[in-house]
């Protein structure tokens, strides 16, 4: 699968690193305070880079950030885009098909993941939530992989160190905790890897998510903490966790937070790069917010006619990051007619290479349920996967001693 | 038996979903104590993910029905502050695995402020957890976690297993002064029973003899009666007579049921979905040994999860008591 | 002993609201902000209306917030603090007599306590941690049924209701959910009054308090934090918690923060009577830090040799916040030998009668154990008791049959 | 016996405090592997409020032993993230009655993930808690909550009764690549016995009969254990003869050493300080009634907390089993 996503095209570490080497602390902390400053009411500074229209922005802070992106490379980007987006459509038509149980659906966050996700280098470290598909997407994680815990053939199908990216995490915040505590582990050992850690606005609130950036704080540890704000928890509107713009928690514990356009991917990938620099050149945490938007369901399960009208949706397709970075592509010339019908099939091709995995994925043997409970083993798991074996197998000899009264008779 | 229709009254006498009758009584309760308050992650407009809320916002408003910031513990702790203000605040987890942040508050603060204060602060909150597997979820949406709230001193708890129930033990928690952890057996949630809203069926912690029988006695709550019910069908159909006891309370127990029963048929199976280590089964077992000693013709046995971690849903059937794995049990049982 | 706390002397409810009407909100809210700007190694702002030599300095903001406090009320100020302090030093040596079998001494957070407690009203609701005797006392709960816990004999003796002072609360930072819960409540009930949660600067790493901020923030509610920021969580300094000063983590909550000088007792008095109209007026949440220090061991089974030296303390006590009081009253003739003289017997005898109260306390009875654990009974308490019933009287019989057995002989 | 005295090899074997054997046994895994770090709150210069982290901040630096904010679940949280990194976090936790911030990251994360990833991440966490009652605290400190956690499948539950298996017990501990709830019996902590470093005494989980006797068996582990040892004493006085068993771990339970015992004796008596209701001794009761159905002459019996929160300090020699309340118990299992 790696071979499919835009490994190639991704920007190189050294380049990265490079960018993140011209020291711009100064500017950005004072950015943060800046932002930080900004009053309830009016409209927080958002960093963008491309407008809705695709006009690209400049951006004093940010731009040197993504000065070294070569067209191929915002090819790439938006490949990833269009690819996450249709993989995620197939996931959603899987569900309806009663192939998968539940899909948690990014729809409308592909530039908020995949800006992020390219930023990343590979000795980086991800902490996902449930709905990263994209950023599992620039780490190389087999899109089939992630359909596993949705179809309930297991819980997490991907060897979080095979990539460098951790398992999806269900329960709202906690893997910020684990994010800090591997970046603890990171600076312990003098890498300069980082760690980035994924949440939602509704995470906001979790008291996990304050105690991650408490400890953070506290160790200096090389955390990027990002929060797509979709602007629902399920149901609720941003305004049910926080009164004040996420991106201002941070600086009450003493590091800087910024809100970006989550919906521009140059804008995701030029902030993201900027907070992992920092984290990399031991200053510690970043808080990222992507203000983004949730364009579908929360899940599968879920029916948002319940609680939010289509006007607040339509005003966002306006923003859709897909079209966005096409038109920037298009009024620069760095795409052609051509690349966009070949990445048409290339989609297609995805969607169909899921499609069939997923129906090909095996049910778990039923003595799978014994197998993981721990690691160097458990007298009472013993016991009742033995207990276990000798029910099975009692059926077994009751129908072959079933069989064999027939056969008597 | 809950599968049982009320024909006497027709007016007071309806059938309905598990789930409805769930919102039916928080309805009833917001009608009738303006201190009674509904507080979750998306109780408000959605009604809550299973639609137990369904409604009750539009009709009492956002103050009455508090959609809440995503924290549990930030959700038990603000409704103990509510309760010391004299309010009955009625809280929802969406999900049983996502009880556990709230544990700390629940354990340390909500069962402990009664006798913490010597018995002049009481806090009358109900916790609404929808739990239990079968529905094909993704992780910690199965759990079973009552026993981990029973060894705790101070709170109750109670499981309906059918909407007749669920309708009146619904309005005795909220009346009651203690906290209650009201575990809703949430795959049991469509299913429809008759309630009568007139007549309330007994004490909130007294167990239910909803099957008599005579060879041995069948014990559980929540969503493993019915199960139980249709064992009890298949085992009659062999021939076998067996007793369902369902005990709705889990804390208390009502040992006295359990035991006039046992006296009667000389063997007990007790049935739950949470893991058997350390689960419901082992105290049952345990007391039920002790108080019929002599009465036992078998040890109790216990059919439930396996000491692993929920599975995923592929193999919940596998992990879940079924008929099979519970008559098994009600054979070697009969074996000795 | 509600007659012995300086209830007469306390500031009148009506002259504290007066001063708060006068509305102060716009001027407030920008020190607020401007405290937030605040750089990590800059000293921050500290509110302080006395100088530790005594002196009585200007502030624009807060003055008008003590400017009705009369002489009397200033003596009586001095007296809770005196009081406290004598109370507290009785509670140590019984602990060390073997009376007690713990204590948490106050000592050096007289000023944080008796200045916040005499902002309140009687209609308002103070959550307390374990040490707050000195708010214990504003509010009239009597000091012997403050050791009532500390000696063993309940775990918390007295009626919430009765002085609107809650139980202390042992778990670190889970009143503050209390507070906010109650003060949801107190919005809802269309009340003027406010609630305070009393907390310390190790519990501002709890998941709790933030979660505290959090719905506070998002309903408004009239509560006011009341961090006594004493230096030390048994043996980590603050920094341990936070490498920004802790008044600042409100701002990321959308309220204000502000920091005090906690051994000011003027000052602990403007500042908290400010943020209890704020509460009052309908503006929500505030964050108090005050900052003081403990003067003392963390408890009585502490022993502070072992992480921090003399040095600190040295310094600290040339802060005290009964003396710089003392030198203000005396520099403006406000007190006279004969008032000091008299609360030195005033003291002594307080010091007595808690003793001979504790001394006098009963053990509770055995059967207490299965009183209260619920408020409507529970089937297994009421076996448990009756088969403790049987036990202990088995002893009775046993001893009975024994010496019936030796008389036999 | 704990108190047998071991004079063969004086160089490896000495006399030592509970704490104390903790306090070396973690200098030695410091010592052993690099990985191994040490977190709590005043662990560092305090050496942790009974000093059983005494000198190891001094001696292996903050970045081995550190001084963590005052946040258990942030505790626990961030040493599972360490885990994942490569270390071996030995965290404290600073009570018992502090652990419930926790709950949600051991019992979600902590004891879920190697089953979650199907083997491929493992998580060596110990998790050390002073539990127990008995030094005249105040409340939340102590508390007997390993029922809690037994119940939770990924986790492994031990606790030493002297200082020999303390020392042991820590070093298999940090060893296990799984997590491991390390129960430390607080009012133990100063008792003394020989510890010999050279020689592993068994296994983990395996119980020991640290008493051979023929009329009844007493099981018990931690704080509990030398008051079985004191009631055989009592009870050999009056010619009976008792068998003492430390189960040492609580999950799992070595119900192979416990069946072998009461096939001996007949009866069981289990001796917890935790609450009797879903306690250890259900489970215990439970599954060696059905093991030894035929061999017991009794129900076995539970000793244990009452089912109320914790008392103040001056009524905790009543709630906790004693000497007395456990002889009541032989007394009425051999009644039978
Ligand atoms: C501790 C916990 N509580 C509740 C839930 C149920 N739940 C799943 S997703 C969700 C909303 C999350 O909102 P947000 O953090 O904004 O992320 P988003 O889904 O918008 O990406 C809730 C309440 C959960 N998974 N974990
Ligand atoms: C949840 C929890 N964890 C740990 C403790 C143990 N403990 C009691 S006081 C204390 C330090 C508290 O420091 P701070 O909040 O600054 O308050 P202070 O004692 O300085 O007044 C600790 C760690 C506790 N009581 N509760
Ligand atoms: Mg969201
Ligand atoms: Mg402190």
């Amino acid at each position: 699968m790696t071979v499919e996503s835009t490994a190639a095209q991704k920007p190189r570490r050294s380049a990265g690193s490079k960018a993140g080497t011209t020291g711009t602390k100064r500017t950005t902390s004072t950015t943060a305070k800046k932002n930080a400053g900004t009053k309830k009411d009016a409209e927080p500074q958002l960093v963008q880079l491309l407008t809705p229209e695709g006009k690209r922005v400049k951006n004093a802070e940010y731009d040197k950030y993504v000065a070294g992106v070569t067209p191929e490379e915002l090819r790439g980007l938006y490949r990833d885009m269009v690819l996450t987006r249709r993989f995620d459509a197939e996931a959603t038509a899987l569900q309806r098909q009663g192939e998968l149980g539940l899909w948690a659906s990014l729809l409308g966050q592909e530039a908020a993941q995949i800006g992020s996700g390219r930023a990343l280098h590979d000795d980086d470290y991800v902490f996902p939530t449930y709905r990263e598909h994209g950023v599992a997407w620039c780490r190389g994680v087999d899109p089939a992989n992630l359909l596993g815990m949705f179809r309930g053939v297991n819980n997490g199908g991907w060897d979080p160190n095979g990539n460098n990216f951790h398992l999806y995490t269900i329960v709202i915040g906690s893997q910020t905790l684990h994010a800090t505590g591997y970046a603890m582990g990171v600076a312990k050992d003098g890498a300069d890897s980082a760690v980035i850690a994924y949440f939602g606005d509704g995470a906001s609130s979790q008291g996990d998510v304050a105690e991650a950036f408490t400890f953070s704080a506290v160790y200096n540890a090389p955390v990027v903490f990002f929060c797509q704000n979709n602007q629902w928890a399920i149901s609720e509107p941003t305004e049910k966790q926080s009164r004040v713009p996420i991106y201002q928690r941070a600086q009450g514990f003493g590091f800087p937070g910024v809100r970006v356009d989550g919906n521009d991917v140059l804008a995701s990938l030029a902030v993201t790069r900027w907070a992992l620099e920092r984290a990399r050149g031991g200053e510690g945490p970043t808080l990222v917010e992507a203000f983004t938007y949730r364009m579908g369901a929360h899940t599968t399960s879920d029916d948002p006619t319940r609680y939010r009208g289509d006007e607040e949706r339509l005003a966002w397709e306006a923003k859709d990051p897909i079209q966005r970075l096409r038109r920037y592509l298009e009024a620069s010339n760095h795409a052609d007619e051509g690349f966009f019908a070949e990445l048409d099939s290339e989609s297609e091709a995805l969607g169909k290479r899921v499609r069939e995995a997923v129906r090909a994925m095996p049910d778990p043997d039923r003595f799978a349920i014994f197998e993981n409970a721990y690691a160097d083993g458990h007298a009472l798991v013993d016991e009742e996967r033995a207990q276990f074996a000798a029910y099975e197998a009692s059926f077994a000899t009751e129908s072959d001693s079933g069989s064999a009264a027939v056969s008597g008779v | 038996m809950a599968a049982e229709t009320v024909t006497s009254k027709a007016v007071t006498s309806k059938s309905m979903a598990l789930a409805k009758a769930i919102n039916e009584s928080l309805r009833r309760a917001l009608e009738a104590d303006p201190k009674v308050v509904i507080m979750g992650e998306d109780v408000g407009k959605l009604g809550g993910v299973f639609r137990v809320t369904d409604g009750l916002q539009k009709d009492f408003g956002e103050s009455r029905v508090i959609d809440t910031p995503l924290a549990e513990s930030g959700i038990v702790g603000t409704a103990i502050g509510l309760a010391l203000r004299g309010y009955r605040p009625v809280v929802e987890i969406q999900f049983d695995g996502f009880v556990f942040p709230a544990y700390d508050q629940i354990v340390t603060q909500l069962a402990k402020m009664h006798a913490r204060s010597l018995g002049k602060v009481k806090l009358p909150v109900v916790v609404r957890i929808p739990y239990g597997g079968g529905i094909g979820a993704v992780e910690h949406h199965s759990e079973s976690p009552e026993a981990l709230f029973a060894h705790v001193a101070g709170l109750k708890i109670v499981s309906p297993s059918n909407a007749g129930d669920a309708y009146w033990m619904m309005q005795q928690a909220i009346q009651s002064d203690d906290p209650v952890i009201f575990f809703e057996p949430k795959r049991r949630y469509w299913e429809k029973s008759e309630i009568n809203t007139e007549a309330i069926p007994g004490p909130l912690h007294k167990a239910r003899v909803v099957r008599e029988g005579a060879d041995l006695t069948l014990a559980a709550y929540g969503p493993m009666v019915r199960l139980c019910q249709e064992v009890a069908d298949a085992a009659a159909e062999e021939g076998r007579s067996l007793e369902v006891v369902d005990l709705r309370s889990v804390s208390p127990l009502d040992f006295d049921t359990i035991q006039g029963s046992v006296e009667k048929t000389g063997r007990l199976v007790v049935v739950h979905e949470a893991p058997v280590f350390f689960g419901s089964g082992a105290e049952i077992a345990a007391r039920i040994t002790e108080r019929c000693f002599y009465h036992l013709e078998a040890p109790v046995l216990r059919v439930g999860g396996y000491h692993a971690p929920y599975p995923p849903a592929r193999l919940e059937e596998t992990y879940l008591p079924d008929l099979d794995r519970v008559l098994d049990a009600v054979d070697r049982s009969l074996a000795y």
